[in-house]
């Protein structure tokens, strides 16, 4: 079995050593320590010359990997906790996103910058939230996330190595213990599209859908086993997408599944308005017409609280999401 | 409980603080505590000395590693023990935890070097108020890699603002050691601003108090941002666990504990009754809040107050 | 007849005689330059003491006015181009935003940080954005954009004045300009809402309306053009929500409307993906259920280019709100 | 072009900046450019004898004031003002404008102290590639206003970047004068972050080369970051129009006009003939931006090119 952790950190290992190109920068990435969540680990023992420890400067080591990015390096960014990206969005949305277009189509930044988001962990309001959504929709920016339903290190190799332009590449803290999904025999998956793809789960034998749920990371996992419980609970059959490409969001992916079901159902961490899920609901209406129900599974428009007892009522929940879609399904 | 200027206070004060983080460590080894903290074992006599030198309605801006300037503070023990349990009695009603503490003139938040502009805008704000309220903001060396920072001491410095910088040096960013993350020198970063700067290696709650009270003067009488920077170091690891720090450097720094070194200028009988005294208070402490009701979800409240 | 810029300009003049807690910071507030848009002139000549011009510093500046709100007083901080609000983003939406709530409702923001959005005026990638979209939904912050079609002195003074929560106050550059809407006797204007309200807009005398516009600031300038069009060109008749706050975003004032047109069209100029009308339209759709059509006319998603023909290709305009709204209204 | 020691080939640089600035000013007030610009006029010795020292490879970092470093740079003035004018010829086909150039290796943007980092990032890469690169990055003195400006002088310093910061000081920040925007010095901010910086008070080219060279000698010798910080003025109002300064002013900095001063070295006909050349290749030049066709909708790709 293969955590999630381990497939991150197995795909850092292969691009540094696929690619001189390649480099590793953040706070507290070398080892012993090999970084708050150990994604970095073993990695500057092996390759000690190219990833390199950084001071607190969330801005400045996403603009110093712009920097390199331009002028032929691969670099690999990693800001500590997801919490602090917002510390470098001029330099992702003004810089970063920009800069191939912005010249023509001359400069190429082919940077990854890598976060751990999410809550659950009790980190309080300032290490537990998902802020992906404020940096969705900049043109430029591609966001991809991880899932443990896909392979998460293949992804990330393939944003480092092949990518020409910069991705914001999300993780969820409680994502990284998990183990690959295997192709187990209860849920059927297929993957859907080409270099990022999303994953397509439904319950083995199961009817044709009637709802479709839409999610990434974290949250697909709560998803997926509302998946389950609304099939062996409540004989209410749907099919789940895991995405690895927020955005840009291609609507198409659902279609033919919305065209059967006529029912969605988005599920996010981050908080509920202007998240991820607006855009799912608003692109998959513009391009369904009439006839479609949607509803959103999201965080409160709270901050994350510590208390134990508060971050369970503010972030989304199976129980949560089983109801969100039975009474859609209804 | 600012000011004070009496040696077993002040002994006391750090004590508090010393046996609060033991405890706190040791509510999370034994799962009573959800999250994460960072302890300044080590640390205390800026923590208490510092404080002790402001008067009340100055402002205590802390970052991530809050809890001793919260108690130097006079913070209640028993309602920041409370916060880090999610108990409805913590000081920010469970919502903040460790890192985000808010009471009476005191503030803290988990975002390193953010809390800076606030701190002086705050002192722009008490500085028209004329009560002659300072700001007292503490922030790490690994804060210095934050661009805000150098910001608020340029308008800090522009405007002359009464806010009095102390920076923390306990050589380390979490797992970081200070050559590794700054450049230059620690004294040159405030001297760029023009904001007078001294600095010194000291654990000594004496010396530090000896080193503000100028510092905090002369915020006070109108001569703009101030900074101390003070060189120590923390006992226990950045966070709850996950130490790489080399042990002897840490027996090493060990030697100038603050609380030994002050108690050796007090009598015996007493320290050992404000040993004692303390033991008790964070016994009660740590008993109440472990006994107070968690946090509810029905007090989440909205986000936004005055809805239209 | 008075122009948005100089209701804005009044406001503040009597914010600064009203109440003596207010201060104005700014990057070149001073007179006799008066602000790069001119939105502060005469304000440091009448109030030397309370308005301050600012180093280049915009995060800076912003965590200084969310320190003077926590300590009593009432900030204004403006940001010379919006496009450069990403530089302040953490301060808004770590600090500013959280402050409150993540004491417990302790602590107190009210700040108010205005800025001019958008294009239109050749100034090319970096100073013709519209990214108030980057922090809508961010819990604990207000947004709100001036309009021609209501007060926007009244609505900055209230926001100045009278709340006790952080607010972002848009403008539009080509706003400025513009006379305030007269009660003219072409289109009838009906205030919906409270204290922020939002205007809603018909072509006077018509029939029922059988589509739904929304939209904000300078573009909904443009909507209305298009509500002439279609009204007397093509027959088709509309209502346009021109709304004030856009977040939090309360669906429930589309709720009648949208009862009676079953046809949603937003229009804004920021970038189409996670824009504030996926936000509207998912937030519809779910309250609405199934009948619903919609669409969105906003900014392609690219960065905005310089020169006059493409920045005109990239925007919207009258004529693309008129053809997505003969589309939807087909 | 670069890099260039020519005393005359040097004053034509400053020359077709000096012409290409009034030109594009002009054709602004004739209608012909939509949009905004920063004139560099009064500036061209330290854009000329700043990269006239570079060699070829090496990085050049602009800003919003970027036609003098792009001309001093070899930047086509043709591609220049047609970018300017929404051309599809122009530099980066319409789509920068005045603000956003790239070509070669020069690139500027309108975001103030942003490209700072991506200049370090930059210098990174250049040591790594081994073939002695050096980024020359080229700041306002407001743009020391910005907090990422420090992170990026800690990053650089602490990494030994092969990177030259060169603070163009014209006294203002838009409108702001300096003592209104900067506490303390200049020369401190580098300091603080154990960079070598120079100043001068000087609108003399062979002055400021003087100056550059040993920098950027130092630089790519692997001695990490420089700075230099060049006291000029701009005669030009800030953008287009607009200007509060005190037209006294203007006139006594007027008397330090770089290129009479350089002028009165050489021989007054090969200044002549210079002006002759400059004055035709700039008419040759807008003519054909003018006459190119506009940037097309049509040319608009994707903001995202590899598209999976
Ligand atoms: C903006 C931001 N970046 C990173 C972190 C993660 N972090 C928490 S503490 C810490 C080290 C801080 O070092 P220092 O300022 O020296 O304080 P110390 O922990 O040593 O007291 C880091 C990197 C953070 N909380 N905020
Ligand atoms: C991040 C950012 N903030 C503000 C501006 C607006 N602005 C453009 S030029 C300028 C003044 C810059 O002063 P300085 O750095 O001294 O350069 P100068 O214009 O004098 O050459 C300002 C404030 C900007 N372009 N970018
Ligand atoms: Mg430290
Ligand atoms: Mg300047």
């Amino acid at each position: 079995m293969t955590t999630v952790l381990e497939s991150l950190n197995r795909a850092l290992h292969e691009c540094l050593a696929e690619s001189p190109q390649v480099r590793l920068l953040g706070e507290d990435v070398l080892d012993p320590y090999g970084g708050a969540f150990k994604v970095t680990r073993g990695l500057s023992g092996a390759f000690p010359a190219r990833v390199l420890t950084t001071p607190v400067s969330e801005a400045g080591i996403v603009g110093l990997g712009v920097g390199m990015a331009l002028r032929g390096l691969r670099p690999v960014v990693e800001i500590m906790f997801g919490d602090f990206v917002l510390l470098a969005a001029d330099q992702l949305v003004n810089h970063a996103a920009k800069l191939r277009w912005m010249t023509g189509d001359q400069a190429r930044v082919p940077l990854v910058v890598r976060t751990p988001m999410g809550g659950g962990r009790g980190y309080g309001p300032t290490h537990s939230q998902s802020l992906e959504k404020h940096l969705l929709g900049a043109p430029g920016l591609r966001t991809l996330a991880a899932t443990a339903a896909g392979d998460p290190g293949a992804l990330l190799k393939t944003a480092v190595l092949l990518d020409d332009d910069p991705v914001l590449f999300i993780e969820h803290k409680l994502l990284y213990g998990k183990d690959l999904m295997a192709g187990g025999d209860e849920v059927e998956k297929l993957p859907v599209g080409d270099r990022y793809p999303a994953y397509r789960l439904r319950v083995a034998g199961a009817p044709p859908p009637s709802l479709t749920l839409v999610s990434y990371g974290y949250p697909a996992e709560l998803a997926l086993q509302a998946l389950k419980t609304l099939a062996f609970e409540h004989e209410v059959f749907a099919e789940l997408f895991v995405c690895t490409q927020l955005a840009p969001f291609d609507t198409g992916l659902l279609k033919e599944s919305l065209a059967l079901t006529h029912r969605l159902l988005t599920i996010e961490e981050g908080t509920r308005s202007l998240g991820w899920g607006a855009e799912v609901v608003a692109g998959a209406l513009e391009a369904h017409g009439a006839g479609l129900r949607a509803g959103r599974v999201a965080a409160q428009d709270l901050p994350i609280p510590a208390a134990q007892a508060l971050e369970a009522a503010v972030l989304p929940a199976p129980d949560s999401i089983t109801s969100a879609a039975l009474a859609l399904a209804r | 409980m600012n000011p004070c200027d009496d040696p077993l206070e002040l002994y006391r004060r750090m004590l508090l603080i010393r046996l609060f983080e033991e405890r706190a460590l040791e509510s999370f080894s034994r799962g009573l505590v959800y999250g994460t903290t960072h302890t300044a074992i080590g640390q205390e006599a800026d923590a208490v000395g510092v404080v002790s030198c402001t008067r009340p309605g100055d402002v205590i801006v802390s970052n991530h590693r809050g809890h001793g300037h919260f108690l130097a503070y006079g913070g209640p023990a028993e309602a920041l023990a409370a916060e880090m349990m999610g108990r409805a009695t913590g000081v920010c009603r469970g919502r903040g935890g460790s890192q985000h503490l808010h009471w009476e003139d005191f503030y803290a938040s988990g975002i390193l070097g953010g809390t800076i502009p606030l701190a002086a805008g705050m002192a722009l704000a008490e500085r028209e108020r004329s009560a002659g309220a300072v700001v007292v903001a503490f922030l790490g060396d690994g804060t210095l890699g934050e661009g805000v920072v150098y910001e608020s001491l340029n308008l800090a410095s522009l405007w002359t603002l009464p806010l009095v910088l102390v920076v923390e040096n306990n050589r380390y960013a979490q797992t970081t050691p200070i050559a590794r993350h700054l450049a230059g020198s620690l004294t040159g970063r405030f001297a760029a601003f023009g904001i007078p700067v001294e600095e010194a290696e000291t654990t000594d709650v004496l010396e530090v108090r000896r080193l503000t009270q100028p510092r905090l003067d002369a915020a006070r009488a109108g001569e703009g941002p101030q900074a101390l920077i003070l060189h120590t170091y923390r006992f226990s690891a950045h966070s709850k666990g996950d130490d790489t720090r080399d042990p002897a450097e840490i027996e090493r720094y060990r030697m100038a504990d603050p609380l030994p070194l002050h108690a050796a200028r007090l009598a015996a009988s007493e320290v050992e009754r404000v040993q004692r005294e303390v033991q008790q208070d964070l016994e009660r402490a740590f008993a109440a809040a472990l006994a107070a009701a968690p946090a509810s979800p029905a007090s989440l409240t909205p986000a936004l107050g005055s809805t239209p």
